[in-house]
């Protein structure tokens, strides 16, 4: 975390003249970065608020929380619950529906020079194919990130992504209906990662997504009650970083497209972290509740790493585990 | 909403340049120091920040999200409603139970600690700008966010407060609101009788209610109590504003958790609340 | 954790006569034990170093480190990378074999006055039954714990815990060696840990341990290399609970055996959630390294927290989530 | 084991009541109190803390196994060889290099502080207890464990030293070793040549060694160097003991996480170490 997010005073860019060789820009499966760090889905709302604390065009893209064909209200409260080094929540992809996204959302996040992925969410493959299909007609949309993966709603969501059959007829079908860039993100809870990645590779995603959220479970012992009105949850923060890392290294090793890692990244170190282990482009989620600088202090920390260590393209940076 | 133009009271030297619902900076980072920090009573400790920004521009009502130092295992921000702001000396002073570690961990922090603060935030409270007659009701901590607001009224306004807890121990020093409020507007309730009336504070607020009619009522407290007295007040048909609390990760408006179930849909305690008038909210 | 624990000087039990009446004791499928927390596999080693802390007929029973048929010389160094709240080990199940064990280390814990629970693992399924063979010639063992989970070893372990129908068979080999309290460990590195658990009921296991390490990773940033040599560990300790409590919340409610829950437990608090979510009794891992006498003040913390709500048999918080 | 019997210098307040590789009080936890805490050199600190069990008990080579006090999700705790225990007065030294956040934090520690503390820990120092001539070599912080070892011999034997270092700003005080070892026996080493010798610390061993013949070699520091030393040794012949580091967890035996290689099987260096016979480490 730089001290300057810490002081809360990151005003502007870095303008270190002496770090401005360093080419901080990457390619997600035909999405073109500035640099690799965009937001996780849900963590950052649609941009709006953390517009206040820093310019949106810092950041490689922002990700929108997640879109519905419908309006969706979420789960019950309590849908939060912190843990060790963590966060469970529950709150059940809670949006406006697509058409509300659009004209509200949408319309002002595509004025902030930054390109917009727009996750996208439903309940059947119909039901991601209709919000793929409302959203083509938008021009300023930069990429899908197809949420099969989120363990928070009931049906859909999660039972996409723990299937690979699944996975790769709902990543086909949306395939067909876009040519924009199609991230799919996956979800860790599952015993075999690689055989999804692969399922959805096959299927044409342009680059996945890992890691969504771990589910788990928090218990108050005095009222013996779940903290989570929902009981389950997903589990995120510093916590599951481990998780995550082992997943985008696996699934690395297993698929030739891009990747967006996530899970616990903190700091400029985390991110470096996530594309060494195999990451092109890298999301900042739970952190933001935290640091809401922590976005584009994690830029500027890659830049400084970069410079540090005499690394003129980050593209370098991916995959290179020694 | 409503824009009060109020008139300060002589001796009122906190909030003298805020204005209720004026829209004053909105919420920035600040790194607060401590300069006091103690309890008052049983499990309820003041602590006192310098944190000019969030000094400047809070109204009462709105609250700060604050990063528990040291505590790197716990990643949440805590929300605590501003009790007290000097736009002045920059100083801000927050009131707190100790109800689990973070606020066990808070009460232990040295003067000079740095302290994460995000503020000011939300909704404050919006009271009619011509009120004449209003009715504060804070149930243990809930008193917290009303000192504040005690303090926007001209002497013009009749404020009563009721005032309970569950026990004698743990009452919050009613002393600092005599600068506001007459001694016979002011209304102690307590669970078992150790102080003031042995009864809840809705049973005052009830008794209140049927002596004379309010132009307002803004009550803060267990969920529960501001059920009752929200429902109290539309029983006479008087205005009345509920602060309400709810597990909060950003406190900025982005992340859902906080909503609150309302006649307009799902709102977000943080941003559009924590204050909200009490007849949309449907419990 | 209990002030004792901390001030370093926890002698004894705790000898407070109004906490007197709480039965803390627990039958976990055939195995009595005077109270329910027992140590994790592995993170004790055989008992011999704690016992320089405490007296062990604290515990409600030893879980041994995993024994092998032969010796097994475990994974390279370094095996060990610290995590947000959490650490990852790639021990590799280093152990002497079978007939040492039983030599040295069993010869000496079956002198301590609490029940031992033998962790056994294997390559293959023989392997865990010529183990269990070997050890049903020792009168003192008081049940086994099946390791079919861990993450560290490359074929066996994991694998039989990944597909219930391995887990199944393995399960009811040994099933028909022993007439002891069997206890099959399982792994949450899978989709679904309801169904790997009513496999090894439906196989005659007495019991369940939930869970063995989650798989994951390290990655030093500015070394570019993996902090583990074998690069991939299982992570434990705090981040993991949340995991754990949804997995014995899971599989209470699927299966009947009782069951052993761990993962991250350092207080009694973290003990009661497990209860409530489901377990039978609690086992003390990770938390053993930063605090040794993590284990008995978590029982002294147990019979606290029952004295104080009024539980005369600590058997009533089994799956008292309300 | 050697059971070294040795007579201690009169100037020795260091160590006076422990014996070599005697069977002295195990490990045990100690919360210690920092008495003192502070930079020596560039990113060298020294921890005074008062621990009375572990400043008795304590035999040179072994180590503390340190909690981080107020860092929450740092479960593990950290080994530190203990530089100097003064039995008399119940405190201990530890010197150790800032590489990491947990030893950053340590450096952070005030005065007062309560540390965890488990110790003493580990197999020391065996020298032969009729040794005449021994050298010692410590690369940077690797010289801790080797002050208290060079405390034990008595004035009847001729004690060398090899201290080396990446440059000058890193190189530790050797000041304090003057009580025990003569200046013509110091020998200083830096990468850079910007202090003592221009040379690697194996340089000078080689060089000393060529010169006349030791009894006992005691080593630490990176493991290449100890390598480099344990090879020497082995070339003329000499007893030579290394101390190794391992990421640890337990630190008591109990978890596997520290194995070393030799020629008996795996051994733990926390108990079975951290200092071997050089010759039968499998390097
Ligand atoms: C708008 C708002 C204003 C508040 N103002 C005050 C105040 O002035 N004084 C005061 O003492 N308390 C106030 N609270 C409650 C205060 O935030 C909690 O008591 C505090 O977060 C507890 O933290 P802990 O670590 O001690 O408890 P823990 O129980 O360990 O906290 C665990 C998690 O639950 C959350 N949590 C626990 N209790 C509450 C609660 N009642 N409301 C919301 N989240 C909670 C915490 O923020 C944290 O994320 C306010 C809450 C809100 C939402
Ligand atoms: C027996 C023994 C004696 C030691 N004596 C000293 C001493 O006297 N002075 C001193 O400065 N250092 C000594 N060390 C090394 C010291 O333990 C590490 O520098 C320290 O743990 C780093 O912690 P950190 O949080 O700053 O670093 P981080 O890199 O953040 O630590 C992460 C994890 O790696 C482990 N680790 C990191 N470096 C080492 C290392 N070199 N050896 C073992 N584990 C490591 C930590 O213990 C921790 O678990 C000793 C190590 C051992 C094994
Ligand atoms: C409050 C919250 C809301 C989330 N909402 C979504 C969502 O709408 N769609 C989605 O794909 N992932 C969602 N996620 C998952 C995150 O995008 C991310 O995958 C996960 O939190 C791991 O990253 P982190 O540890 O950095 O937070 C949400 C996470 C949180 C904490
Ligand atoms: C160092 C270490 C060694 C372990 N060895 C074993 C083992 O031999 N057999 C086994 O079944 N589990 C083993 N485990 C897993 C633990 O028994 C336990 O399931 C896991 O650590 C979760 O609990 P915790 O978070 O309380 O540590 C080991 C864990 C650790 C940390
Ligand atoms: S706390 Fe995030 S929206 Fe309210
Ligand atoms: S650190 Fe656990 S055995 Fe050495």
């Amino acid at each position: 975390m730089s001290k300057r997010g810490l002081l809360g005073d990151p005003t502007g860019h870095s303008d270190d003249h002496s770090l401005g060789s360093v080419d901080l820009s990457v390619n997600l499966g035909g999405l073109q970065m500035r640099n690799p760090v965009t937001v996780a889905s849900g963590t950052f709302g649609n941009g709006k608020q953390y517009a206040e604390f820093f310019s949106l065009d810092r950041l490689g893209a922002i990700t929108t929380k997640g879109v519905s064909l419908e309006p969706w209200i979420g789960n019950d409260n309590p849908r939060i619950a912190e843990t060790a080094s963590g966060m469970l929540n529950s709150i059940g992809l809670q949006n406006p529906g697509v058409e509300t996204f659009i004209s509200e959302d949408l319309s002002w996040l595509t004025n902030q020079d930054v390109p917009v992925i727009v996750n996208v969410s439903g309940h059947s493959a119909s039901e991601y194919l209709a919000v793929i299909e409302r959203l083509e007609a938008v021009e300023t949309i930069a990429a899908y990130e197809l949420n099969i993966s989120c363990p928070n709603i009931d049906c859909g969501g999660m039972s996409f992504g723990t299937d690979h059959q699944a996975a790769f007829s709902v990543t086909q079908l949306c395939r067909q209906k876009t040519g924009r860039p199609l991230i799919v993100k996956l979800t860790p809870n599952v015993t075999d990662i690689g055989e999804i990645a692969k399922a959805v590779e096959a299927a044409g995603a342009n680059a996945i997504s890992l890691i969504n959220t771990v589910l788990g479970m928090a218990i108050d012992s005095r009222r013996r009650k779940p903290v989570l009105a929902r009981k389950v949850g997903g589990l995120s923060g510093p916590a599951i970083k481990p998780i995550a890392l082992r997943m985008v290294y696996e699934v690395h090793q297993q698929v030739q497209i891009p990747l967006l890692g996530m899970g616990g990244i903190c700091s400029a170190e985390d991110a470096i972290e996530f594309m060494l282990a195999g990451a092109t482009a890298v999301a900042i989620g739970t952190a933001n509740f935290t640091n809401p600088y922590s976005a584009p202090a994690v830029v500027d920390g890659l830049r400084e790493y970069c410079a540090e260590q005499g690394i003129s393209r980050i593209t370098e940076l991916t995959g290179a585990l020694q | 909403m409503v824009n009060a133009e109020v008139t300060y009271r002589a001796c009122d030297s906190e909030y003298n340049r805020l204005e209720l619902g004026s829209d004053a900076g909105g919420p920035k980072q600040e790194i607060g120091i401590v300069i006091d920090n103690g309890f008052m009573a049983q499990t309820i400790a003041k602590i006192r920040l310098s944190a000019p920004y969030i000094a400047q521009n809070t109204r009462p009502g709105q609250f700060v999200h604050l990063r528990l130092p040291g505590l790197e295992a716990h990643i949440l921000r805590r929300p605590f409603s501003v009790y007290a702001a000097d736009a002045r000396n920059g100083e801000i002073q927050l009131l707190y139970q100790t109800v689990g570690l973070g606020t066990e961990h808070l009460s232990t922090l040295p003067n000079g600690t740095h302290v994460d603060l995000i503020g000011p935030i939300g909704r404050g409270w919006q009271p009619p700008r011509d009120a004449k007659r209003v009715l504060l009701v804070g149930g243990g901590l809930g008193v917290a966010p009303l000192y504040s607001l005690a303090s926007t009224f001209t002497t013009e306004t009749e404020v009563h407060l009721v005032m309970g807890a569950q026990s004698a121990d743990r009452l919050i020093c009613w002393k600092p609101f005599s600068t506001y409020i007459t001694e016979p507007c002011l209304h102690i309730t307590t669970d078992d009788g150790s102080a003031g009336q042995h009864c809840f504070t809705t049973k005052a607020v009830k008794d209140l209610l049927e002596i004379g009619a309010f132009d307002y009522i803004a009550t803060c407290g267990p969920e529960p109590m501001q059920k009752s007295v929200a429902a109290l007040a539309a029983e006479h048909q008087t205005f009345c504003e509920v602060s309400l609390e709810r597990r909060m990760a950003c406190g900025i408006g982005a992340c859902l958790s906080c909503v609150v179930n309302t006649t307009s849909g799902l709102q977000r305690a943080c941003v559009d609340g924590p204050v909200f008038n009490a007849q949309e909210v449907i419990w």
